[in-house]
């Protein structure tokens, strides 16, 4: 109990005179986010503050006399009306028009970004560098480069939440979502999941290192050597025999994946598509949902053989098929 | 007390003749509805049967339900009825159709393929 | 104080024939088709259900007094806030006010004998008592674990607990919904007394039509929306399962076509309530009655357009993200309309502060903060980052416990004479407002500020930073409990001490006013007549007994 | 309490119900309720309604596959036994109206139950018995078998066979509660509890058996038709 009381006394210490009122700035639109955060709550304490004085002021200067006191008739003004409709609305405007724009901004990675492949299972974060390195709980990533995290998950919905970036998104099953930031500061930062997913949801948790570029490049030469994921990737397209259709030249059974990623494909079934990572995932897992045209539909489904990792790889060893021929172009 | 009818507790009578009109019509509905599946109209299929749906739904709300000889309250809360069915069924596919938006290299010019393959 | 009231406003006994000494007998309450008994019936099933909610919350906040959790296992802390939520949404708040208060008092408001349907209503008590029922079993056979917002595939393929139970307790329960609200839609159309027209209407009874259209609209989704996610279970087909095609926010959006609007279904008759409350205790007509009116009905249209405000983060297109973003900040106005409308009705009124507008006062301040709080989670940028923090359970508790649950013990305590026949100690009642407005925010005002900081809802365990605040919180809610248990005390105490009320103690417009207290079976003694719009205090002052 | 006894004296026709002013009210009351009863069954089926046509739009090919899994034949003859079944139960309501014997009442509202029973024999009998021997009924409990020439659309038909069954499952259910009301019905009528002046329950179950008609009307072509049945389909 009185460690407990310790503890205590050190977050009151803490959160009195230390913390501050927001969690530290790290990323490039955390600034944006918390200037639209004080902005809000400039409102918020400004219109609080206006309807609690308003009726202190009232309920002292119209408190009932005397037991046989009339209230005299109430005037509807329209002007008011229209002026506590019309004000609000103006607000609402400036708000969504700022949060918007920022959050269009949040959701476009830039293309310098670099991609990392993150998988929740229950109650774990699985972390995969694109050269190779993966890590479990933990992050790291050098200060000043953009990165784009791709997200999925193996059972639950789970939610990947780095409150010192002011960033979010949810790892579906199934599917890919992303999420980007680029650190400004270099430091240790909390990874939380923040969509309920089970017993342990609580203890779902990790750190995100940022690293300046020089220690970031002594932790990857550290780690232990491994194939980068579009390496892994082409191994399994070797093994799983996709290569045997698939041929590069474009005159086997299948099309050919150069190049491909990134590019609009009319399906079979007339739709447009973007070729993206859950595009090539379907065509894994549910080839014919999204076989095109000029092919049979001959393909094998690769569900339930390939695990999540492998996926990724596979996806990482088809992008890196996409950039070759536009490198060569 | 409010909002009594003119016709008080006797209903509209509806003549004989009208009902069997309206079963006649839904019977021959149903049939073309089934003819017309087995031609090839590509997507035309879908707008044929369910234009022809909606018509025999109107058919039955209208006389069998007697809903041509009721008054305003009736015919407000069904459309209320259906305009929220749309309500729920438009904003879930706004999200559901538009997935690929954000995720593609491409950006949001993917909108105009998406158009495309809406209308044509 | 209680007593001062009771020497104004003595009352002679008029007579002593009323609905509760009608008929005596176990058997003539459970087979009674009187809306008044069916709305005393609901009052002892939902403050039992509160009760439940109210211990696994304690437990909740004892638990979180620890970074690694002082009292359970994760496990059953998940079950305890699952617990929580399912209890007080769908067991509390949502039949709250609607099935007492309006139950009570929507025939008396506007001159009617009794509902439209008064057999259906009692069959809306029966399939709640039954939901109850499975909800309880759920419970006693270990809980569940999914959250009240069951989402797909946790609570279809994961979880090992009685999800299927508590689902059917919430449908049936929603069934109970629907036809309470098809009864008071018919009801409020069809039964008003001669002379009442819908602009008379006291403005409770436009906040229960507006409810009434949302039980009607929304309820029949989340119905089938569990009933679906129940066949998942029990039937392993995919219906929301991603490894067969199926869509897991599909199910979010269904869920949330009926969860936001029921956000609204709770506050809704809340300010239908604070509405009479202000009027009454100000002695004044209302400012602006058509715009309160209208605003009602608005919310609980625009209600169903902005439920992708709670998916902002869940993979959700950012086209629906955007669209949903403004959808919500429209919400917002009418809720501005009413607050300032309140406001203004106090102007150059007559105003007394007997504990049930201290309850009004405090409805206004916590939902104006929760209210606001809600801009931060329409704007997306900054939802991304506070969505499933502390800061969403911090705002909706503004609004569902500062906001529907105020109006509710408010609207308790402005009726309980009608509904008794007998005054309680209203110092006491004073206390107790004082102490819920106190503890309420000492509960949950550190908790926006832990949410900014980036602390996740649902966290058994987190890490010691976030301690301070959390203790705040904690020691808030012990003093919040304290202010749910008095009133529970002295409102029963007053059942058989407290000194007869009178027709109308507060000198308060309405027709409920005008008959006894309790009032006749029947309601009225002679029909009435409606001659005058609602809320004339400035005129007729004869009629303040 | 005087004024409820005289209230009570007065003379109402059978089936008046105290709350209520006159007989018009009640009626317009009863219609009133059914109407918003049926808004909440629309929304009801329209959650179904919405997420089959999301993973339609989302999985096509699998949902056609399983759509040529079912028989028109059944199909169609199901529809035109329930239009039939519509047509005598406003018939039933006419006779009432116009202040027919009891026996015709009865006689159409006996018919409809046929047309009804007959629906549900045609389904659960050849419909679903068909579906079971063929392994095509979802779930791990029912054998469902995936066939090879589906392909990877495998799941999708199966999720199309789980729209199916619920959907059809639901409105079978809606139809079963159907035949009860017409039993009632039956019951009061030859009990001369309806008369020219008063017939709402007639009226109002009418109402609930013409809208279980209307979903089945859509969910007709939405299951059986609408990827088009003509080969290459």
């Amino acid at each position: 109990m009185i460690g407990l009381a310790q503890i205590g006394l050190h977050n009151a210490a803490a959160a009195l005179g230390l913390m501050p009122f927001a969690p530290p700035d790290a990323s490039s639109i955390a600034g944006d986010v918390d200037r639209l955060y004080y902005l809000l709550t400039g409102i918020t304490v400004f219109f609080s503050v206006l309807i609690f004085s308003i009726i202190f002021y009232f309920m002292i200067k119209y408190r009932r006399r005397s037991e046989d006191e009339v209230a005299p008739e109430t005037h509807t003004s329209m002007a008011l009306e229209l002026t506590w409709t019309i004000i609000p609305s103006l607000i609402c405007v400036v708000l969504f028009v700022w949060a918007s724009a920022l959050y269009v901004q949040e959701s476009r990675p830039p293309a310098s970004a670099t991609e990392i492949f993150a998988i929740g299972k229950q109650w774990m974060w699985h972390l995969q560098h694109p050269e190779g390195p993966r890590e479990i709980n933990e992050l790291h990533v050098p200060v000043g480069v953009p990165v784009k995290i791709t997200l999925t998950s193996q059972d639950v919905i789970h939610d990947f939440f780095v409150p010192a970036f002011r960033v979010k998104k949810d790892a579906l099953p199934g599917r890919y979502t992303s999420l980007w930031f680029d650190p400004t500061e270099v430091g240790k930062y909390h990874l939380f999941c923040a969509q309920y997913c089970g017993t342990n949801h609580g203890d779902m948790t990790g750190w995100i290192y940022v690293m300046s570029p020089k220690d970031y490049a002594a932790w990857l030469a550290n780690g232990e050597k491994t194939e980068s994921m579009a390496q892994q990737g082409e191994h399994l397209f070797t093994q799983y025999g996709c290569i045997e259709c698939h041929v590069a030249s474009g005159s086997g059974r299948g099309p050919s994946l150069v190049g491909l990623y990134g590019q609009p494909e009319k399906l079979a079934s007339g739709e447009m598509r973007v070729v993206d990572e859950t595009l090539i995932r379907q065509a894994i897992l549910v080839p014919n949902s999204v076989h095109v045209p000029s092919y049979q539909p001959i393909m094998p489904t690769y569900q339930g053989q390939l695990t999540e990792e492998q996926i990724l790889d596979l996806i990482a060893y088809v992008k890196s098929l996409g950039s070759q021929e536009r490198n060569g172009k | 007390m409010s909002d009594h009818t003119e016709q008080g507790a006797h209903g509209h009578v509806v003549p004989v003749g009208v009902y069997v009109a309206v079963f006649l019509a839904l019977m021959c509905l149903t049939a073309l509805t089934t003819g017309v599946a087995y031609l090839d109209l590509g997507k035309w299929n879908t707008v044929a049967a369910l234009t022809i749906a909606v018509i025999k739904m109107l058919l039955v709300v209208l006389f069998f339900m007697h809903v041509k000889y009721a008054h305003g309250l009736t015919k407000v809360v069904i459309i209320a009825g259906f305009f929220w069915l749309g309500i729920m069924i438009t904003l879930s596919l706004s999200d559901e159709l538009t997935r690929g938006w954000e995720m593609n290299p491409a950006g949001w010019t993917s909108v105009i393929p998406f158009l495309h393959h809406l209308f044509f | 104080m209680s007593t001062a009231i009771a020497d104004v406003h003595h009352d002679p006994v008029e007579s002593n024939v009323n609905y509760l000494n009608a008929s005596y007998g176990i058997k003539s309450w459970l087979f009674t088709v009187d809306h008044k008994r069916i709305g005393l019936m609901y009052l002892a099933v939902i403050t039992f259900m509160f009760t439940i909610g109210g211990v696994a919350a304690t437990l909740m906040r004892l638990n979180l007094i620890e970074p690694q959790g002082a009292l359970v296992e994760p496990e059953t802390y998940n079950k305890l806030f699952s617990t929580h939520g399912i209890i007080m949404v769908f067991f509390f708040l949502v039949p709250s006010i609607p099935a007492t208060l309006g139950n009570f008092l929507i025939p008396l408001m506007i001159g009617a004998r009794d509902v439209a349907f008064p057999k259906l209503n009692l069959l809306s008590w029966y399939l709640f008592v039954t939901g109850c029922c499975f909800a309880m079993f759920a419970i006693l056979s270990g809980g569940v674990d999914t959250g009240w917002t069951f989402y797909p595939p946790y609570s279809s393929l994961y979880s090992h607990t009685p999800v299927v139970i508590m689902a059917l307790g919430v449908f049936i329960a929603g069934f109970s919904s629907i036809l309470t609200g098809v009864n008071f839609v018919v009801t409020i159309h069809k039964m008003r007394a001669p002379g009442m027209t819908w602009f008379r209407l006291p403005l409770f009874i436009w906040a229960m039509y507006a409810t009434s259209l949302i039980f009607i609209l929304g309820t029949p989704v989340i119905a089938i929306t569990l009933f679906l996610l129940g066949l998942e279970r029990l039937f392993h087909v995919g219906i929301f399962d991603p490894a067969i095609g199926g869509d897991p926010l599909l199910f979010q959006h269904m869920f949330w076509f009926y969860s936001h609007p029921a956000v609204y279904i709770m506050i809704l008759p809340s300010m239908g309530v604070v509405s009479e409350l202000i009027t009454a205790f100000s002695r004044k007509k209302i400012f602006g009655y058509s715009f309160i009116a209208f605003s009602s009905l608005a919310i609980a249209v625009i209600s169903f357009i902005v439920w992708g405000h709670h998916m902002f983060v869940t993979g959700q297109s950012v086209y629906a993200g955007l669209v949903f973003s403004v959808l919500s900040f429209i919400v917002a106005i009418p809720s501005a309309i009413k607050v300032f409308n309140w406001t203004a009705t106090l102007y150059k009124g007559s105003i007394s502060y007997e504990a049930p507008m201290l309850y009004a006062l405090g409805f206004i301040g916590l939902f104006t903060i929760g209210g606001l709080t809600g801009l931060f989670l329409a704007s997306l940028a900054t939802d991304v980052h506070l969505n499933g923090t502390y800061f969403v359970v911090a705002h909706f508790h503004y609004i569902m416990v500062g906001g529907a649950l105020m109006g509710y013990l408010g609207g308790i305590h402005f009726w309980w004479p009608k509904i008794t026949g007998r005054l309680y100690p209203d110092m006491w009642a004073r206390i107790a407002a004082a102490v819920v407005f106190i503890g309420f925010n000492l509960t949950f005002f550190p908790q926006f500020v832990v949410g900014y900081w980036g602390m996740p809802r649902r966290y058994a365990v987190y890490p010691a930073e976030f301690q301070f605040l959390n203790i705040m919180s904690s020691a808030g809610a012990s003093v919040l409990a304290v202010g749910y248990v008095i009133p529970l005390i002295y409102l029963t105490w007053s059942m058989r001490y407290g000194p007869p009320a009178g027709r109308n103690p507060w000198g308060a417009k309405g027709l409920e006013w005008t008959t006894l207290s309790p009032p006749p079976t029947e309601n009225f003694d002679v029909p009435p007549i409606v001659t005058e719009d609602a809320y004339n205090y400035a005129h007729a002052e004869a009629s303040h007994v | 309490m005087s004024e409820m006894a005289a209230h009570n004296a007065h003379a109402h026709p059978p089936g008046f119900a105290h709350q209520f002013e006159d007989a018009a009210q009640q009626k317009e009351a009863g219609t009133l309720g059914m109407w918003a009863f049926l808004v909440t069954e629309i929304l009801f089926f329209g959650g179904m309604f919405t997420a089959y046509i999301v993973y339609r739009s989302l999985h096509l090919p699998g949902f056609i596959i399983g759509s040529h899994l079912l028989l028109v034949k059944f199909g169609a003859t199901n529809t035109a036994v329930l239009i039939c079944s519509s047509l005598t139960m406003a018939l039933a309501i006419r006779s009432a109206q116009t202040g027919k014997s009891k026996g015709t009442i009865i006689w159409w509202l006996v018919l409809t139950m046929i047309l009804g029973a007959a629906f549900l024999a045609l389904k659960f009998t050849f419909e679903w018995r068909t579906d079971y021997l063929e392994h095509t009924v979802p779930g791990a409990f029912f054998g469902f078998e995936y066939r090879p020439e589906w392909g990877a659309n495998a799941p999708y038909v199966q999720m199309f066979m789980c729209f199916y069954f619920f959907m059809t499952g639901l409105h079978a259910l809606h139809m079963v509660v159907g035949l009860g009301i017409l039993t009632v019905l039956v019951i009061m009528t030859a009990r001369g509890k309806f008369s020219s002046e008063y017939y709402t329950p007639l009226e109002i179950s009418g109402l609930y058996w013409h809208f279980v008609d209307i979903v089945w009307i859509f969910l007709f072509p939405l299951l059986y038709l609408i990827g088009g049945r003509y080969s290459g389909s």
